[in-house]
């Protein structure tokens, strides 16, 4: 692993200044991201692995904002950038596809005008060649038609044609890495498969690194080459994704693994966390999953577990980790 | 799209019938007609004469009809008071109230449309807070109160701008215009700002509503997720997006506008038509008062209807949904 | 298997959605209709549940809503067994959103309590009082939380509340129109099992409705599948897991990530759910079926039933198995 | 604090108004004209500012005298005939020359039966054309006041009548407008160049006139500006030139302005409060007002000089007679103010049974000067003496149908007696029992037998002295029974800017332009 | 979240809801709402201490007209604004105007308010003829201005009513004008909020429960339609204040006899220029106080209530 990653988030930080003082949204997130891998991002909802997409992509709302650690890409710092040096960064160097394709795409300029929009914003081409090379994104991405389909508006698309412009966007400069929040969610089941399938291969093609936000485990199960669990704005577990899916070894993924129905045998019962994940605002000291966690030990209440190696990747629960790295 | 022009045209058509209604009703029994356009020595006799000539013996539809026949070529009778063809006497306000409100409107969006951009981009800053209470000032003052006030300063106090009147105008077929002479120019500056007053407040908290919306919507985060820089998000993408609302609301407000402009050409005794009106109603000059009515119903009607067809045929999404 | 606690026969929805009348006379245009529901029948076996399955559209929440009784069918029947207390079962419902489902101005405690107010299931208030601290209870609450309002609780939370609305009437007979499509996975579970539960206690019927695979199949013992307001394929769950043969069926099952499972580096080209409103001729599905022949554009096929209590509506099934002329058993896939 | 350092601001910076050259005069008036047809609408202010543009056979000149206008000569012949003599070379603004055809058309048409005006010439029988510049006008019967009348009748060309088709006066039920409502020809020293209802309309001096003009005028704009401040705002900031109605409280602002004259006069206009006689009032109640005792006691209740001091600014002549001194008929005698009691009101009212007594005071706001600060001030006077009045106030136009319909319990009321100047026009016109051609403005239904033969006496007297006793009786009975209460002769203030250098002001409140000089 | 043992009390709840937090948060609302309440008490409770009643003529004496305010040379106790050229006094008829203004707008707010969520709620809920109807006559109410409405109303009222009502109906002329045009905005928030909440879930589960539609309407679906119409009643409470006082100002609202702060300022305004700043000043002061307060809440008050700005 002597590369230099594409991705490499070092023990970020979000904070949301609130009602009740300030919310520590993300907190100690060090991920990285080879170039050409896809890492999947799962988390239940309110998990904060969204806002990791965003505050990769410099695009946390106000009032949040990076409050600690930093970001590289591909070995050049990006969270210290300012606005404009961001604007070059964003779309030229990283790509990002958001949940709704409905919403994503502005519904007043025709998709070829979004296209060559982003096109000529990062790349030297002219007005003929930009359009060409949109008409080639759109061919790319599997739009039949592309030559008359550049001068559709958004409306006229259906969703997974909608999602299929938007990779085409994300894909405009050639990124090296892609952020995809929730792809496929707003999508019907038949077609979530085809975008899946599809982002993978493009990716695959371009060598192009993925960092696939999901909540659906089954998604990254079939796309990702490793896995990032987070719950309550940290991460608990990153590795292998078949490693994961097979033998999670924090308490919350083995839930989680152990809560997803099957297709394969039918159980009786499904595996159960009990409660629900707590509000950022009221995240309980020491490991955050305490409450729920069938293993609870005194020490999970007071002290906070970081990331350790664990099998083949790395967890942050005190199960897995020799006692004398805590007191360290 | 034949259809929604047919749709919306008779929509339209029954508003004014309606409108016509009501005007007919206020013609008909506020105020018997020929009291009051008689003098006291007039027999019984007479007034039967009169009666019958103004057709006042006729059944109520017969007589609705005949107004509305007569108020569709324009014809609104003679004005009590003026003694001259109501129609023609409108006329003659018509370019004055336009001329005041169209200048409002362009005033309103100009200042409008740059505050709103500010304080939606700026939200939170001290400044976009402050033009935020500003602009609760704005549409808590009475029209009539900020007219009073541009009197007092500029006329009375600076002395640099006229109090009353539209100045010199010069005719250009049956329109007048003061835009051609100093004098005109310089008497329509205090009552299309003091008209504007509100619109501007109107413009700018739509235009921020508009916008917060739109910035906050996933096309925009996509935007700059794209790469594309804050400026053209919020020039291009943004404002676009929020333009056509405003342009609606802009255009259909033109109808109130001329009907607030009222109390603007009552504070600054503005030769249009609604001098012409309020002056009507204390005279209880009813021709004038229905077709008043009538005509300010009608540019209301046409603007909106007027206004929803090219919303039709411009936005490419509606374009298509009604294909 | 035992009486099924509902049977429906030939039941359609239509839905006018014409253009208004002046529209239609200029442009020519006849009356347009949805058919949400067509011609379906099926029975949810007494005590059982029966799941019905399909993409957004597919109509199975207008057919929720018929068998509650919140839309009239435009056709068909449908006939409920006598119930415990002898009268034909009433059918209360979950519903998919737990934001929507509960009045937000209204206090837990009402929400509960309105069923037995309303029909008058409670006397006096000390008995209401009791009762919805004991459905609280029974779907995991405390009875105190009957003092909160519904956005003080989680998504799972709200579905539990919405859950002991439901029981508050005493039902047999539970709709649930996806009732945790909404919900993280780790509390799908949870409501998943609660509601598993309630069934073994009370001995509860359930018509599930789903768009999700595997939460049907933990749920259900029988599955129809729903295709543009048509059941394409119904079976017992096992059957159909183990030999879908209706080809949208096997599309729904090749599609479905799968966790423990996965099918990387496949390329789908299914193509996308045609509109409602002008459904294709003949077999809804053929524009989308690999196997689609000219018969399958110009004929609807019928519902057929086969040996292993399944019942197929395709035309390439049945001429499949009339070439075999044997019965369809075991494992085989069809599609192979 | 504020409003008076803007005032004394605004008054120190000169005017930048520079916009009407030397001899433009700029007239910033309270009201419009209704009509540029002086035959269409009974306005005294009407008719005043047409004079600018038509003329009579005889006018008053600057001592408010009869003189020879476009007659030069009349006679009385018998048989109540007056025979005229018109002047030569007259012409009007289109260039015809004016001949007796141009007096018997404009007669015809005033007196026609549909005429507003015809009221105005009320012994008029016909006039028939001797020869082109002799008229002989036939009365119904002798009548002192004809020439008095003929100061206002203006004088058409019968060709220009009949070429726009308005030989006859414009009546509204025909739904036709009178051609000479928007435009004029007439003989005066001004001719008219526009007219925009509301807005202006522009004199143009007539080069051509047959008088020597005592003026230097070349134009007049008239511009309506209803709005008190607004007018007072022009006129110190130059924009106007001249107004006929300075409001009283704004007059020392206006004096203390180096650049504004203001010329105050009293009217001949009599301001007066009259009561329904009628047995109920209009709520239906019974009537106190029909007592003698009751009308006199409102008048001790009302402190005329307090309001002088306070609504009037001072500026009014408070009077014990209903008409002015300078009116013919004025008796000193009659002319004592009811002095003001109102514990002797109230103890009159009491002894009437009359207290708590509800009734309506129907007062315009836009007629009189200060009219409802008077009717309001009048209220609370009549409150603290045990009565309950309330105020309609409204625009004329509105409170006149009341009052003439008898709907009002009281009243305001104004008269000057003009054209006539004689106080035959007011007995005649109001105090005369209601007839046909009397007691036109009998609001009240009052009627006195004794007063009404006093006044049909004064109409055939010829000699002047014996008429003007029996008027002056007729004023006594009026008094006495306290018909109406007179108030007060109402100032009128006119201010003009500092670029006018004369104006001719007389107590019949008209403006003359055409003796107005400006600076050159 | 915690998980609080007893049902809060209204008030606590008031005190930790996200609103209060806002209010408390906003310097402007609190300034407003405080301002609000001190003109309201002090309107309504004038005459506990106003010096003189203007509505009775018997009170005012010419002889105390035009009084300078107290601190201006002339002036004199008890009248420290001044007082008018009837002898009015300007503080006592200012506090008495604010009474009418507030009255006239709370009247036409309500009355509004009833005919607005009424017919809304049955047009969103039944659809079909009676949405028809409803929408109808708003496009035509609509369709004319509002302040055309109102003029048109409160002049021809004014004539047919016998001459006995005319001040007394005055102000319930006025009230009419404002509600004519007004409710029509309640009616279509109402319908549009009604039809989306009618096809949420809620609905369709007391639907199922046979629970009567007026019942539904009220109990189930009005309370969740109140939000926008908190705020829309709260602007127009200005609205109507600002109507009635264009109204009086064009001389047909309130009759000089019972001055509203509009009547106050027509009748001032004649003496502009007179150097008696007083007669008109405060009233418009006045007037401009108790508007701007109305819309600082609403404004606030939309802003808080908005979900999206959260």
């Amino acid at each position: 692993m002597t590369q230099t990653p594409m991705l490499d988030v070092r023990a970020l930080r979000v904070e949301f200044p609130g009602r009740h003082g300030t919310v520590t949204a993300l907190a100690d997130i060090s991920l990285t991201i080879q170039p050409g891998e896809i890492l999947g991002v799962v988390g239940e909802s309110g998990a904060g692995k969204s806002m990791t997409g965003l505050a990769v992509l410099g695009l946390l709302e106000p009032p949040g904002h990076v409050a600690g650690g930093e970001v590289w890409l591909n070995g050049r710092r990006i969270d210290t950038l300012s606005d404009h040096d961001m604007e070059k960064v964003r779309g030229r160097e990283i790509g990002a596809i958001f949940q709704d394709p409905l919403t994503s795409l502005n519904p007043l300029f025709s998709v070829g005008k979004q296209l060559i929009e982003t096109i000529r914003l990062h790349l030297p081409l002219n007005r003929t060649e930009a359009r060409q090379r949109a008409i080639d994104l759109l061919a790319e991405v599997g739009i039949p038609g592309p030559e008359t389909r550049v001068d559709h508006f958004p409306h006229q698309f259906s969703g997974g044609m909608r999602q299929r412009v938007v990779i085409a966007l994300a894909l405009a400069a050639r990124p090296k890495l892609i952020i995809a929040d929730e792809p496929t969610t707003a999508l019907d089941v038949s077609i979530q498969a085809q975008i899946t399938s599809l982002l993978r291969r493009l990716c695959k093609d371009n060598g192009t690194a993925v960092m696939l936000v999901t909540h659906d485990m089954g998604v990254i199960a079939e796309t990702a080459d490793r896995v990032a669990v987070m719950y309550a704005g940290r991460l608990v577990e990153i590795g292998p994704v078949a490693d994961v899916i097979a033998r999670p070894s924090h308490p919350y993924t083995r839930g989680l693994m152990g809560s997803i129905p099957t297709l394969g045998a039918r159980v009786p019962r499904l595996q159960q966390i009990d409660g629900a994940m707590p509000r950022l605002d009221a995240i309980p000291q020491g490991c955050a999953f305490n409450p729920r966690c069938p293993q609870v030990m005194p020490r999970c209440r007071t002290e906070r577990p970081h990331l350790h190696p664990s099998g083949s990747g790395q967890s942050a629960c005190f199960l897995n980790q020799p006692a004398q790295e805590s007191a360290a | 799209m034949i259809v929604f022009l047919i749709k919306r045209l008779a929509n339209a058509a029954f508003v004014m019938l309606v409108v016509a209604l009501m005007a007919f009703m206020i013609f008909r029994f506020v105020g018997d007609p020929v009291q009051l356009m008689v003098n006291e020595q007039t027999t019984q006799a007479e007034r039967d004469e009169l009666r019958e000539r103004l057709g006042l013996n006729q059944s109520m539809p017969m007589q609705y009809l005949h107004f509305v026949a007569n108020a569709v070529q324009g014809d609104f009778g003679i004005s009590y008071r003026n003694q001259q063809e109501v129609m023609s006497l409108i006329a003659e306000r018509f370019p004055a109230t336009i001329e005041l409100v169209l200048m409002a409107t362009i005033i309103s969006l100009v200042v409008g449309v740059p505050l709103g951009v500010i304080t939606a981009i700026h939200r939170g800053k001290w400044y976009s807070e402050g033009l935020q209470f500003l602009s609760i000032i704005g549409v808590s003052l009475p029209s009539f109160v900020i007219g009073i006030m541009l009197i007092l300063v500029f006329s009375v106090m600076f002395n640099i701008l006229p109090a009353f009147g539209r100045g010199d105008v010069v005719s250009i077929g049956w329109w007048t215009t003061g835009l051609l002479t100093a004098s005109g120019r310089a008497a329509l500056i205090l009552p299309s700002i003091a008209l504007s007053f509100y619109q501007i407040t109107l413009v700018m908290r739509l235009v921020r509503a508009e916008m917060l919306e739109v910035l906050r919507s996933d096309f925009i985060k996509f935007a700059r997720a794209r790469g594309v820089p804050a400026w053209r998000v919020h020039y291009s993408h943004a404002l676009r997006n929020c333009l056509m609302p405003v342009v609606t609301m802009t255009a259909m407000n033109i109808g109130s506008l001329i009907a607030f402009a009222l109390i603007t050409e009552t504070v600054f005794q503005w030769p249009g038509m609604g001098l012409l009106f309020i002056q009507a109603v204390t005279f209880v000059d009813i021709p004038v008062m229905a077709a008043y009515l009538c005509i300010v119903s009608f540019i209301f009607v046409a603007l909106n209807t007027l206004v929803d067809i090219t919303y039709a045929l411009i936005d490419p999404r509606l374009r298509n949904a009604k294909a | 298997m035992t009486i099924p606690a509902l049977t429906v026969t030939h039941l359609s929805r239509l839905f006018n959605v014409s253009a208004p009348w002046l529209n239609r006379v200029i442009e020519r245009k006849p009356k347009a209709y949805l058919r949400a529901v067509d011609d379906i029948s099926f029975s949810v076996p007494s005590g059982g549940c029966l799941s019905l399955v399909g993409e957004s559209g597919c109509g199975k929440s207008t057919v929720a809503r018929l068998v509650t009784g919140l839309y009239t069918p435009t056709n068909g029947q449908m006939q409920f067994a006598n119930g415990k207390n002898g009268k034909p079962l009433a059918a209360q419902m979950i519903f998919q959103d737990p934001y929507a489902s509960l009045n937000p101005r209204w206090r837990v405690f009402d929400i509960i309590a309105e069923p037995l107010r309303e029909l008058k299931l409670r006397e006096t208030d000390a008995e209401i009082t009791e009762r919805v601290g004991e459905l609280l209870t029974t779907v995991g609450l405390a009875p105190r939380d009957g003092r909160k309002f519904p956005h003080e609780f989680s998504g799972g939370q709200r579905q539990r509340i919405s859950i002991a609305r439901a029981l508050a009437t005493e039902p047999e007979f539970l709709v649930c129109d996806e009732p945790t499509s909404a919900l993280d996975v780790s509390v799908q579970a949870q409501i998943l099992n609660l509601m598993r539960r309630l069934q073994d206690e009370m001995g509860l019927t359930y018509l599930f409705i789903s768009h999700d695979m595997s939460v049907v199949r933990h749920m259900s013992d029988q599955i129809a599948v729903m295709y543009l307001g048509r059941i394409v394929e119904q079976a017992a769950t096992e059957v159909l897991f183990a030999n879908p043969k209706h080809p949208y069926t096997q599309l729904l099952l090749e599609t479905i990530p799968n966790v423990t499972d996965p099918k990387r580096d496949r390329e789908v080209q299914s193509g996308e759910v045609p509109s409602p409103m002008k459904p294709p001729s003949g077999c809804t599905f053929h524009p989308r079926c690999p196997q689609a022949d000219a018969r399958c554009a110009a004929e609807r096929p019928e519902m057929q039933a086969y040996s292993d209590g399944s019942r197929v509506a395709c035309h390439r099934v049945a001429e499949t198995m009339a070439a075999l002329a044997v019965p369809l058993v075991g494992e085989r896939r069809l599609s192979a | 604090m504020f409003f008076k350092s803007t005032l004394l601001a605004g008054v120190a910076i000169a005017c930048f108004a520079t916009a009407g050259s030397a001899q433009t005069l700029r007239w910033g008036a309270a009201r419009d004209i209704n009509s540029l047809d002086p035959y269409s609408y009974g306005s005294t202010f009407t008719i005043s500012f047409l004079n600018h543009v038509y003329e009579g056979l005889v006018r008053y000149n600057a001592d408010l005298q009869i003189e020879p206008a476009l007659a030069t000569e009349w006679e009385v012949l018998p048989n109540n005939i007056w025979r005229f003599k018109l002047r030569h070379g007259v012409k009007f603004h289109d260039g015809a020359d004016f001949t007796a055809d141009d007096v018997v058309s404009s007669l015809a048409r005033v007196s026609h039966p549909d005429s507003p005006l015809k009221g105005n010439l009320p012994a008029y029988k016909s006039a028939t054309k001797v020869d082109d510049y002799t008229v002989d006008i036939e009365l119904v019967g002798t009548y002192p006041l004809l020439l008095n009348d003929l100061t206002n009748i203006h004088m058409f060309d019968a060709g220009w009548l009949k070429d726009h088709n308005a030989e006859l006066p414009t009546d509204v039920a025909k739904k036709v407008e009178g051609y000479p409502t928007f435009h004029a020809n007439g003989t005066g020293p001004f001719s008219v160049e526009s007219r925009v209802p509301d807005s202006k309309t522009v004199l143009v001096v007539n080069d051509n006139w047959w008088d020597t003009p005592k003026h230097n005028l070349k134009r007049i704009e008239f511009t309506p500006i209803a709005s008190d401040a607004t007018r007072v705002a022009a006129l110190l900031s130059g924009e106007i030139d001249f107004t006929e109605k300075a409001p009283v409280q704004d007059l020392p602002r206006l004096e203390a302005t180096p650049s504004v004259k203001v010329m105050e006069a009293n009217e001949l206009r009599t301001i007066m409060f009259g009561f329904n006689f009628h047995d109920k009032l209009a709520n239906g109640q019974p009537n106190f007002f029909q007592h003698k005792e009751m009308r006199e006691a409102v008048a001790l209740a009302i402190d005329l000089n307090l309001i002088r001091d306070k609504v009037m600014r001072g500026k009014s002549r408070v009077t014990g007679t209903v008409v002015a001194p300078a009116i013919p008929g004025y008796d000193a005698a009659l002319d004592v103010p009811t002095a003001y009691d109102p514990d002797k009101a109230a103890a009159m009212i009491k002894e009437l049974g009359a207290e708590g007594f509800a009734f309506e005071i129907v007062c315009a706001n836009d007629v009189w000067l200060n009219e409802e600060e008077i009717c309001n001030a009048m209220v609370s006077m009549l409150t603290r003496v045990g009565l309950k009045p309330t105020l309609s106030i409204g625009p004329n136009a509105v409170q006149q149908i009341k009052q003439t319909n008898g709907e009002a319990d009281m009243f305001s009321f104004g008269w000057a007696n003009e054209p006539m100047l004689d106080a035959y026009s007011i007995l005649l016109q109001v105090f005369q029992t209601k007839s046909d051609k009397a007691g036109v403005f009998n609001w009240g239904g009052w009627s006195y037998p004794e007063l009404d033969k006093l006044i049909i006496a004064a109409s055939t007297e010829l000699d002047r002295t014996k008429r003007l006793a029996l008027e002056s009786q007729a004023l006594k009975i009026v008094k006495d029974e306290s018909i109406m209460l007179p108030f007060h002769q109402q100032p009128m203030a006119w201010a003009t800017s500092d670029k006018v250098e004369s104006v001719v002001q007389l107590s019949d409140n008209k403006g003359r332009h055409w003796l107005t000089r400006m600076t050159e | 979240m915690t998980v609080n043992p007893s049902s809060p009390s209204l008030f606590a709840r008031t005190r930790q809801s996200d609103l209060w937090y806002s209010f408390t948060r906003q310097r402007s609302a609190v300034f407003a709402a405080v301002l609000l309440a001190v003109l309201i008490i002090s309107a309504f409770t004038a005459p506990l201490y106003a010096p003189q009643n203007p509505f009775d003529p018997a009170q005012l004496e010419l002889w105390n007209a035009e009084i300078p305010p107290i601190w201006l040379e002339g002036g004199q106790w008890p009248y420290l604004l001044g007082t008018d050229t009837q002898g009015r006094d300007i503080l006592s008829a200012i506090l008495y105007g604010s009474r009418i203004s507030i009255l006239i707008g709370i009247a036409s707010v309500v009355f509004a308010l009833l005919i607005g969520i009424g017919s809304g709620l049955a047009a969103g809920y039944y659809g079909g003829f009676v949405e028809n109807a409803l929408m109808r006559v708003g496009d035509i109410l609509l369709s004319i201005p509002t302040i055309l409405i109102a003029i048109l109303v409160s002049a021809i009222v004014r004539e047919l009513l016998p001459p006995a009502l005319r001040d007394v109906g005055a102000a319930g002329v006025l009230v009419l004008a404002i509600v004519l045009s007004g409710w029509v905005q309640y009616a279509r928030t109402v319908r549009a909020q009604t039809a989306v909440e009618r096809r949420k879930e809620y609905v369709q589960a007391a639907q199922l429960l046979k629970v009567p539609a007026r019942r539904i309407m009220f109990s189930h679906i009005l309370p969740n339609t109140l939000t926008p119409i908190l705020v829309a009643a709260t602007l127009n409470f200005g609205m109507a204040i600002l109507t009635e006082a264009t109204l009086s100002f064009l001389g047909i609202g309130m009759p000089p006899s019972q001055p509203s702060l509009g009547t106050l300022i027509r009748l001032g305004n004649q003496f502009l220029f007179s150097g008696m700043w007083w007669i008109v000043l405060f009233p418009v002061l006045q007037l401009c106080l108790l508007v701007v307060s109305v819309n600082l809440l609403g404004d606030w008050l939309r802003d808080a209530l908005n979900p999206k700005l959260r």
